[in-house]
């Protein structure tokens, strides 16, 4: 892929990464060799339906995978180095200094018997040299970035709403000015009005801060709205990468056509769904994954998995139609 | 209504349900004492006549007795009058086992003993305990951790008097380590020279120790469990992925969130250590508040051992108060209530 | 009067939370504040109850399902108070008002398999005489969702996809044919490729079964598709109401032109214009007021009348009602 | 009714695989049910051994015989077997844990279950009385009541089981009010079926693994008390549980005369009750708490 100009320098590059789980009913799937390269300064969207792996395949980048769960295979470059194969301490070293995350239950994730103002110092402490002091400033200066009361940094999550929360969490990611943010379902379980301002908060740190912005959510809407580039998940695997006006406009993969014709919209008179359920990670189908559901199935498709292939630069696509 | 603030509602209710709590119970054991067949009371009362040397003395004090006990009158009023004396002037009334002595004199000798066993073996253990189990259940993946826990898992509900005869058979009576009797030897002068103080922890050893060693591992179990369910939580994982050192995670995150339900377990839990604790005394013949209640059945002594059992009521409630005042300094959530 | 289906007078639910004892201070919280409006009964209409989490919508729902009774005012089930249809004829009206809950993982007793929940339902209102009968009229219900019997019946609720268990759900009311559905965000926890589905069974209840339905949710986008009127909710308080593409298409309410305003519209030509004031977007339930209009706190139009009187429910166009003194010289 | 055989038999099945998750129940099932089965059949072996004399009856052998193989422990200072003394006190020993444990778990599931659901006035007044029982050390009290009123078997296990049910009422409460928010609640009323129905057909049958591991409590909690009330010599002379015999052997000296074999056993046979009821609740709670399932990854 000839593209050597500092916009599409690589950020964050995952090699057909695999997560498994086992469990008493066997080997758990969950991301079954997935891939994708994001460039520095942009805001990168994984869509997909529940159970398509995306929150795992977050968790194996950021290697918070817990037993059962490991991870058989696959590479995560990061700026040249294999976060997979990094001792601990220097991959602590990364976390939070270069690498931040805005988790999925961002309810509950912060500590609810210690105040918001010790859980964003206690994280500038541990990776700088500032001192006590210094840190407590930045953190009321994060508070401000997210359009905070300064008084939050002196109460405890039980008193924020869920909006608070979710912004005090985006600010302490931002405070250490990581270049690589991952948000896991920013948006579900918060109000329309509240989602508008978060999605546009995450849209604002890549214009303001240069940071790269991994948006992950089942939310095509919440795509189309900040993403610069989109990849489709399906069953444990990527199906489709392109920029967002792309897969729009001509979505490639059978899946992305069914995901986005599904969306009910203001003004859509009539909306199709796609036919049968999602697979289980137990046992993925033959071949092509989607292809129970696929309406230009072809014999091909349930034997031969499809490899992913560039079919213009920058988009890619996991389809037979297209090999 | 005026408004009161979060934190003194939660006072006052504490209060007011440790009041309501202390009454039934004391009116539980009144009741229950009355239930013996036979009206031991009349019969209590004509032991002290026996008792006195001089007729004539001991009939006006007899007498007295009843009309300050209402002992004539019918059951309602004795528990009236009863319970003034007790909350008004403590006086519980005479024991027999040490006549003329009032009974608050005799619990007051034997408190002491109790209360200080008591105190140090539920500290140890508690503070022993949680530490251990947070630091088990955080490192629950390495072997040795889960080998050691089913051992502690085992271990954990066997009672304080079954390991007291253990220890006494193999500590005491085996390699004969450990005085197995008393709470110090009679050779020594009570006070506050070292031999006696020598002496009253070598004997106290074995009676501590049979407490500890099951209450100890049953924190350990029980931390272990909640530490566990506390590294599940979304904050740890955050916390992780904030890429904070090991030693803030443990101290700030785990063990912070462990204090407030292991400390409403410390409370819950006194009024079972205390039942164990009393039997270990009696096997021990440790001069404490149970042996006494023990012995006062043997000499049909009611007023004593009513006293008795009023003062272990009031300690282990008063504890359980003490320990709720404790909460809202431990968990912010309690303080702030009411906003 | 005409004959309605269902009306809410002035309806009003406040919940104590905290203190008793009676000694302290008791917090209350005004879920639900005066709300009227009528379902009509001549014909079969599916009516959006749209507004955000903390805006009283699930309380309405559980009112309107005799779950739990409003502090003041009345609910009339054909002109007459659920009170007395819970007291005099409670299967009567259970039997013509059944839910569709929100959550699929929790709505299901996780001890019993899947079918009990139709044998339940048909044992309890006695929709067949014989063992052979029931399982038949099972059978056909299944089928019309489009849902194998084979592959479901005699599988426990965790067995089954948050899909197959939102479904199974259309089963029962299929099984009922009741004259109203109440569902409670029913779609909000299923994936975006079966919710249509779903929505298209909805719809050809009410077309070819003549069910009505009240659907609740919080999504503009889900109502724009299946609704035939909106209304919508702030704070506990109708603040507009009327037909499905008046109410998007040209917002009345300073409210509902914020609701629209922030749809994240699923195409990336069409995205947001301004920037929302983050400040703002204050937690919604932080931002009751006492009096005055529920909205004021919030609202860029804000007056002094605003903050003093709450502005009534007024019918200023056809079929089109408002709660806002901007509009109150409007009449 | 078929349809609940029916889901018994499927139960039976997912009980099975419960057992897979956690090794710590299989140990205690496997020992509790070595302890039961040693508890009734050491009788009916008795017959045979001791030539139709019962394990309690004085003076039938020598005293002080060494171990030997018709008496696996010798027999002790009133001429009685010792082997078939224990276990015979073991069987005492698990007919009062049971019979006051199932009636404590009676009562605690009853009073959880009506204070849980219906809530409100009646909740705060047994949750009151819950909480000061829990609270109050019931020795002193049970030591009043053994004195005084002369109980047989019955009598004992009903007074242990007075004061050994709010821990596990507490446990069962908290689940019953977590189980009455759920969804299939208000599906359940909107389906026509009454409180009780509720109560008992929807909510009970999900509280099973709890009521177990109450029951192990309640368990537990009688032996704790039945024994504990032994040693200081009181309760029904009839009932020869292994509180009764220790009581004798710390009485007529049995360690001054070094005889340890005969104690070890006694107290070895009470500690394997607890540790099998013990293993098996915290197994149940490992196999029944979702989130330890999240962390342990079964």
């Amino acid at each position: 892929m000839a593209c050597e100009s500092e916009r599409c320098m690589s950020m964050l590059e995952v090699q057909n990464l695999e997560v498994y789980y086992e469990s008493v009913w066997g080997n758990y799937k969950a991301v079954d060799g997935a891939s994708f390269k994001t460039h520095k300064n942009e805001v990168f969207s994984i869509a997909g339906e529940s159970g398509c792996g995306k929150s795992t395949l977050v968790d194996g980048i950021l290697r918070l995978i817990k037993p059962p769960g490991h991870i058989p295979s696959g590479k995560v470059i990061f700026e040249g180095t294999n976060l997979l194969k990094i001792p601990e301490d220097e991959l602590r070293g990364i976390r939070w200094v270069k690498m931040a995350y805005v988790p999925q239950g961002a309810m509950n994730s912060l500590n609810p018997i210690i105040r918001v103002e010790e859980q964003m110092t206690d994280a500038i402490l541990d990776h700088g040299s500032m001192s006590k002091e210094e840190a407590r400033e930045l953190a009321g200066s994060m508070l401000k970035e997210v359009s905070l009361p300064v008084e939050v940094a002196r109460m405890y999550p039980h008193e924020l709403s869920g909006g608070m929360k979710q912004r005090v969490i985006i600010a302490t990611a931002i405070a250490l000015k990581p270049i690589l943010i991952i948000a896991d379902e920013p948006t579900t379980a918060l109000d329309v009005v509240v989602q508008k301002g978060i999605l546009q908060l995450l849209e604002s740190l890549k214009e303001k801060y240069g940071m790269t912005v991994i948006v992950v959510s089942h939310d095509m809407a919440a795509h189309a709205q900040i993403a610069d580039r989109i990849a489709i998940m399906y069953a444990g695997k990527v199906m489709e990468i392109g920029s967002i006006y792309d897969v729009f406009e001509q979505p490639l993969h059978p899946y992305t056509k069914g995901l986005i014709s599904a969306i009910p919209a203001i003004g859509k008179k009539y909306v199709k769904g796609i036919p049968g359920l999602a697979p289980s990670p137990l046992n993925w189908p033959q071949g092509c994954r989607f292809h129970p559901r696929c309406p230009h199935a072809m014999d091909i498709c349930s034997e031969v998995e499809p490899t992913m292939k560039e079919v213009s630069p920058e988009r890619h696509v996991a389809c037979h139609l297209y090999q | 209504m005026v408004k009161i603030s979060g934190f003194a509602i939660f006072i006052l209710k504490k209060v007011l349900i440790y009041t309501v709590t202390l009454f039934l119970a004391f009116t539980l054991v009144f009741w229950v004492l009355r239930l013996i067949p036979g009206d031991p009371w009349s019969r209590f009362v004509d032991n002290l006549r026996i008792l006195a040397i001089d007729p004539q003395i001991s009939r006006e004090f007899i007498e007295g007795y009843k009309r300050k006990f209402g002992l004539d009158k019918d059951i309602f009023t004795q528990y009236i009058l009863y319970l003034s004396n007790l909350f008004l002037r403590f006086d519980l009334g005479i024991s027999i086992a040490s006549y003329p002595t009032p009974v608050q004199v005799v619990i007051m000798r034997s408190l002491p003993w109790s209360i200080g066993l008591l105190a140090i073996c539920v500290l140890i253990s508690w503070s022993i305990g949680i530490v251990a189990g947070a630091f088990i259940g955080w490192k629950h993946r390495s072997k040795l951790s889960s080998a050691m826990f089913t051992i502690a898992l085992g271990m954990s509900q066997i009672p304080y008097f079954i390991m007291a005869i253990l220890l006494i058979m193999i500590l005491a009576y085996g390699f004969g380590l450990f005085p197995g009797r008393w709470a110090f030897s009679p050779s020594v002068t009570p006070g506050l020279n070292p031999a006696f103080i020598l002496s009253v922890i070598r004997h106290g050893f074995l009676p501590a120790l049979s407490i500890v060693v099951t209450s100890f591992l049953g924190w350990l179990v029980s931390t272990r469990a909640l530490t566990m369910t506390i590294l599940g939580e979304d904050y740890l994982l955050f916390a992780e992925a904030k890429g904070l050192k090991k030693i803030r995670m443990l101290n700030r995150y785990v063990l912070r969130n462990l204090l407030l339900p292991q400390a409403t377990g410390l409370a819950i839990s006194l009024g079972y250590v205390v039942n164990g604790a009393y039997v270990v005394e009696y096997i021990f013949q440790y001069p404490g508040v149970g042996t006494l209640l023990i012995h006062s059945f043997r000499f049909l002594d009611y007023n004593l051992a009513q006293g008795i059992i009023f003062v272990t009521m009031f300690t282990v409630l008063t504890a359980n108060l003490i320990m709720d005042f404790l909460y809202p300094l431990i968990d912010p959530r309690v303080r702030t209530q009411g906003k | 009067m005409s004959q309605s289906l269902v009306e809410l007078k002035n309806v009003s639910k406040v919940f104590r939370i905290g203190g008793g004892l009676g000694l302290t201070s008791r917090r209350t919280i005004k879920a639900v504040d005066s709300v009227s409006f009528t379902i009509p009964s001549d014909k079969a209409t599916i009516t959006a109850l749209v507004g955000e989490s903390g805006s009283g919508k699930t309380t309405i729902a559980k009112i309107i399902l005799g779950l739990i009774e409003p502090t003041s005012g009345e609910v009339l089930y054909r002109n007459r108070r659920i009170s007395d249809w819970l007291k005099k004829n409670r299967m009567g009206y259970l039997r013509e008002v059944q839910p569709i809950f929100q959550d699929p993982y929790s709505v299901y007793n996780p001890f019993y398999r899947i079918e009990r929940e139709l044998e339940k339902v048909i044992k309890k209102f006695k929709l067949a005489s014989s063992k052979a009968e029931k399982r038949e009229i099972m059978l056909k219900a299944l089928k019309d969702i489009g849902l194998r019997p084979e592959d479901l019946l005699g599988r426990y609720p965790h067995q089954l996809s948050g899909g197959e268990r939102q479904r199974f759900m259309l089963t029962r009311i299929l099984l009922m044919k009741p004259r109203l559905i109440v569902a409670d965000e029913p779609v909000s926890m299923i994936d975006v490729s079966l919710r249509s589905i779903f929505l298209d069974h909805l719809t050809s209840f009410e077309d070819k079964l003549g069910i009505s339905c009240l659907y609740i949710t919080h999504d503009l986008n889900v109502a724009s598709y299946v609704a035939d009127s909106i209304l919508v909710l702030c704070h506990g308080t109708v603040v507009e109401e009327g037909p499905k593409d008046a109410v998007i298409g040209d917002p009345l309410h300073p409210y509902s032109k914020l609701l629209v305003s922030s749809i994240a519209i699923p195409d990336p030509k069409r995205r947001w214009k301004e920037k929302t004031d983050l400040t703002s977007i204050e937690s919604f339930e932080n931002l009751k007021v006492g009096e005055g209009c529920v909205f004021s706190a919030r609202c860029p139009y804000a007056r002094e009348v605003c903050k003093q009187k709450a502005p009534p429910l007024v019918q200023i166009r056809s079929e089109r009602k408002i709660a806002c003194f901007l509009y109150s010289n409007f009449k | 009714m078929s349809q609940l055989l029916g889901t018994l038999k499927q139960r039976a099945s997912a009980f099975i695989s419960l057992f897979k998750r956690s090794p710590t129940l299989i140990v205690g099932v496997a020992l509790l049910s070595l302890i039961i089965f040693l508890a009734i059949f050491a009788p009916i072996i008795d017959q045979y051994r001791l030539e139709g004399h019962k394990a309690t009856d004085l003076g039938y052998f020598e005293k002080f015989l060494p171990p030997s193989l018709k008496h696996p422990l010798g027999t002790d200072h009133f001429g009685r077997d010792v082997l078939g003394l224990h276990l015979t006190g073991l069987k005492f020993s698990l007919i009062v844990g049971a019979l006051a444990g199932s009636v404590a778990t009676l009562i605690s599931v009853c009073i959880a279950v009506i204070a849980g659901y219906r809530g409100g006035i009646i909740d705060s007044i047994l949750n009151g009385v819950t909480n000061s029982v829990l609270v109050i050390p019931s020795l002193p009290i049970l030591i009043v009541v053994a004195y005084y009123t002369r109980l047989d078997l019955v009598g004992m296990c009903l007074t242990l089981a007075a004061f050994s049910w709010p821990w596990s009422t507490r446990v069962i409460r908290a689940q019953v009010l977590t189980l009455k928010e759920r969804t299939f609640v208000d599906l359940a009323r909107v389906s026509g079926q009454n409180g009780f129905e509720i109560m008992f057909a929807e909510i009970l049958p999900n509280l099973i693994p709890y009521i177990i591991v109450g029951l192990g409590f309640s368990v537990i909690g009688a032996i704790f008390a039945e024994t504990g009330l032994r040693i200081i010599g009181l309760g029904p002379p009839t009932v020869v549980s292994l509180g009764l015999l220790l009581q004798q052997a710390l009485q007529y000296g049995l360690l001054t005369q070094k005889r340890y074999a005969e104690v070890m056993s006694m107290i070895l046979l009470l500690i394997s009750i607890f540790i099998s009821l013990n293993l098996i609740n915290k197994g149940m709670d490992e196999a029944f708490n979702p989130r330890l399932k999240k962390v342990t990854g079964q």
